[in-house]
């Protein structure tokens, strides 16, 4: 299984400012005095060696979209938040179609930050493609109607030209999609959100995002213990700390990179993936969180070794 | 868990001992919950014998912060251990509750009182 | 009078790319051969002297959201895209308020992109703050409910503590809002869009995205030529090229530099802003845009001399 | 606007003299549109006494593009100067119709009739 990021960030997408680009400039000049940068290959060395992941990069700041790709012959993804545009482009962009023009669609919830790149995604607009979004709520097609549709945008939901269908899903039954089983479950947010577990060849990756994990989760018998259990990828909600997460923005339905840690040690997970960032974090501050939490593994000494790793907006994750 | 005390003038100290996690943490927090509700000026954890927190531990600590607002009592903990002062810092609970190096420094942050009270054993 | 940037892109956010992060680093790295980078002020000299903007900053990809000081007592923005969650920051860091907790939105239209910042402008939640929406459309107060309500959004719109007005204006008329002139010009666009024009001590402000040009603009009597007359700063959406503006793109409501630098001309406009770019533009494509349409300037040798720059999040031109 | 033409084979060439803007962009693609209209197989416009052109001369080569699309008719543009060439670029029309850089491109480009009418003079 392959992972795609395409988008990554809670709540609003949050591009990197001025500051922070000119900052990232200074810092890896300052960093350069004393290297030897007299080739391309040099430059490329020290990019890799002596600057962080944070100090070249940048985890991006579009908001939620996943492509789960199984090897099956349709396009299956998590939610289209702002990353589904470049997703779209990069499909519209091959030459050669890499599958056929089905998209499947599992929609973890309808609120707009996943949801409000779709009047952006390029093959809802071509005729012969089939776009069926998938998802536990009553309300999903409502909400993508209403976002396709006056006053807040000029193409209207009937005139995009792929053929768009809603299949309703119940949580806890298995299905099968693009050649993999897929399962969803309720998770706690508001309106109600659903994570979603897709297993292949042996290998399982589960979408958990908006979706808080209250005082009931240190019960034995927590339901995401089972849902995570031997989870290959676990993409975590982790876009609060844990004082707030159970303080001031308790009930507004997200989590913290403990609780993760916690859950996918007590599940057995490989590799936990914080996700979901605070558009208010830049990219400093993510790798601060990654760090933190990585170092919290450690700390914790429970259950089996855990990688955890923090989503960037063009990440791949080779499962 | 025990969890010995110790009354400095107006200043009650809590002496927990070993893990603050699901086995432990229920207890803590009843404990803690009326130390707060003792009707004390300030009440201090001391935390030199906790090797770990989890997140329940903290939890227990996040509701007396609650109570202890609440209630105008001072509530902080003192003398961390190394583990337990990262996972402070990493959770932010260093945001949540006043923490200090020492008892001491905990005590003479508290009142006079407390402070002559220690100082006298 | 003064006016900040908040948000600057045309349709969705689109925040840089980690592979644009990259490329920016690697590329300063090169240049810096052969520069002496010993002190901070070096490195800064460097960045400011051989570095473009493009290379070591960012246009950012925050949606239109333009802050209009005049230096009234009161807060003037035009449109909340999601650059107004930086906007209400910026706002609440401030330990002394800057004005009374008064904000006079101006907007353009109801379109996602220009509404989409405010369920995260952080002073829609202060009770005791006031909140006027002031628009042409009569659906403003309909598409701001509807984004504040279930499904899309979990804090109900009435649940906000701002006190939120909605001010219906007739375009042409002139209106005074905190110590400025302010006049509305309806455009071409979907839905029909709103400019306004700002005026205050012999100073004037004109904000026109959202608005196509259509051939009629070529007509002597043509209304924006009037509205944008004398202009010391012309915010233009000129988010296609004239090519595209006129075929494919005809009708999307959207303009370009060219006829932006025709109609400024015409004007007598001083400064012209490039504004709305296309979120699939990366940084070098914006600036090289910029440098285009400079230069289209110079080649079109009409009317007095006029300055062209294209807005950034961030930016702030004083007047 | 003077509007000369010529004819070479299957091929029909204007030449434009003077600015193409407000005041002779309605002559031009009025020409123009007859000559996309005029049967032949391909138009090509000598640009080389253009000294500049504003969006409402572009917009006429627009509307003559989609013509001679929907009549089979190729349309393509030749020796600009460079302040047209630049304004080409910028507006993006060299992706509206072929650019060559001198008439004698452009019509060997249009087919071999043209080009030995052409060379015959």
């Amino acid at each position: 299984m392959l992972v795609r990021f395409w988008g990554t960030r809670g709540s609003l997408a949050a591009p990197m400012t001025v500051q922070t680009s000119r900052k990232k400039i200074r810092n890896a000049l300052r960093k350069s005095i004393g290297h030897d940068l007299g080739s391309d290959e040099k430059i490329e060395r020290f990019i890799d060696t002596e600057l962080s992941f944070a100090e070249s990069g940048t985890y991006g700041g579009n908001t939620s979209c996943v492509e789960i790709d199984g090897g099956g012959d349709e396009y299956v993804v998590c939610d289209l938040g702002t990353g589904c545009r470049e997703y779209g482009n990069a499909i519209m962009s091959k030459s050669v179609p890499q599958k056929a023009p089905v998209f499947n669609v599992f929609q973890s919830h309808p609120h707009w930050d996943h949801i409000c790149g779709f009047p952006f995604f390029v093959p809802a607009y071509i005729p012969g493609n089939k776009i069926k979004i998938h998802g536990c709520h009553d309300t999903l097609e409502e909400a993508y109607r209403m976002q396709n549709s006056a006053p807040g945008f000029p193409v209207d939901f009937d005139m995009l030209g792929a053929d768009i269908e809603f299949v309703k899903l119940e949580p806890g039954k298995e299905y099968a999609v693009a050649g993999m089983k897929v399962t969803a479950m309720e998770q706690y947010h508001s309106g109600d959100s659903y994570g979603y577990c897709f297993e292949k060849d042996g290998k399982k990756v589960v979408y958990s995002t908006d979706s808080e994990h209250k005082f009931e989760s240190i019960d034995e018998s927590y339901g995401f213990v089972d849902f995570f259990r031997n989870a290959d990828l676990l993409i975590f909600d982790a876009m609060y700390s844990l004082a707030d997460a159970i303080s001031l923005k308790e009930d507004w339905g997200h989590s913290s990179n403990i609780i993760g840690v916690e859950l996918a040690h007590r599940a057995s997970v490989k590799q936990l993936c914080l996700f979901h960032h605070d558009p208010n974090s830049d990219d400093a501050t993510i790798s601060r969180i990654l760090a933190e939490t990585i170092r919290f593994e450690e700390l914790s000494e429970e259950g089996d070794a855990l990688k955890v790793c923090a989503a960037y907006d063009g990440q791949e994750i080779k499962l | 868990m025990i969890i010995d005390e110790a009354n400095y003038g107006s200043t009650l100290v809590l002496y927990p001992d070993g893990r603050l996690d699901q086995d432990t943490a229920d207890a803590f927090q009843e404990r803690l919950l009326q130390a707060v509700s003792a009707g004390k000026e300030a009440v201090i954890v001391d935390f030199s014998k906790i090797p770990y927190i989890s997140s329940v531990g903290l939890r227990a600590i996040m509701i007396a912060a609650k109570q202890s607002k609440s209630d105008g009592v001072s509530l902080s903990v003192a003398a961390l251990t190394p583990t337990v002062n990262e996972i402070f810092e990493i959770s932010r609970f260093n945001y949540v509750v006043t923490i200090f190096e020492s008892l001491r420094d905990a005590i003479t942050a508290a009142s006079d009182d407390a402070l002559n009270a220690f100082e006298a054993g």
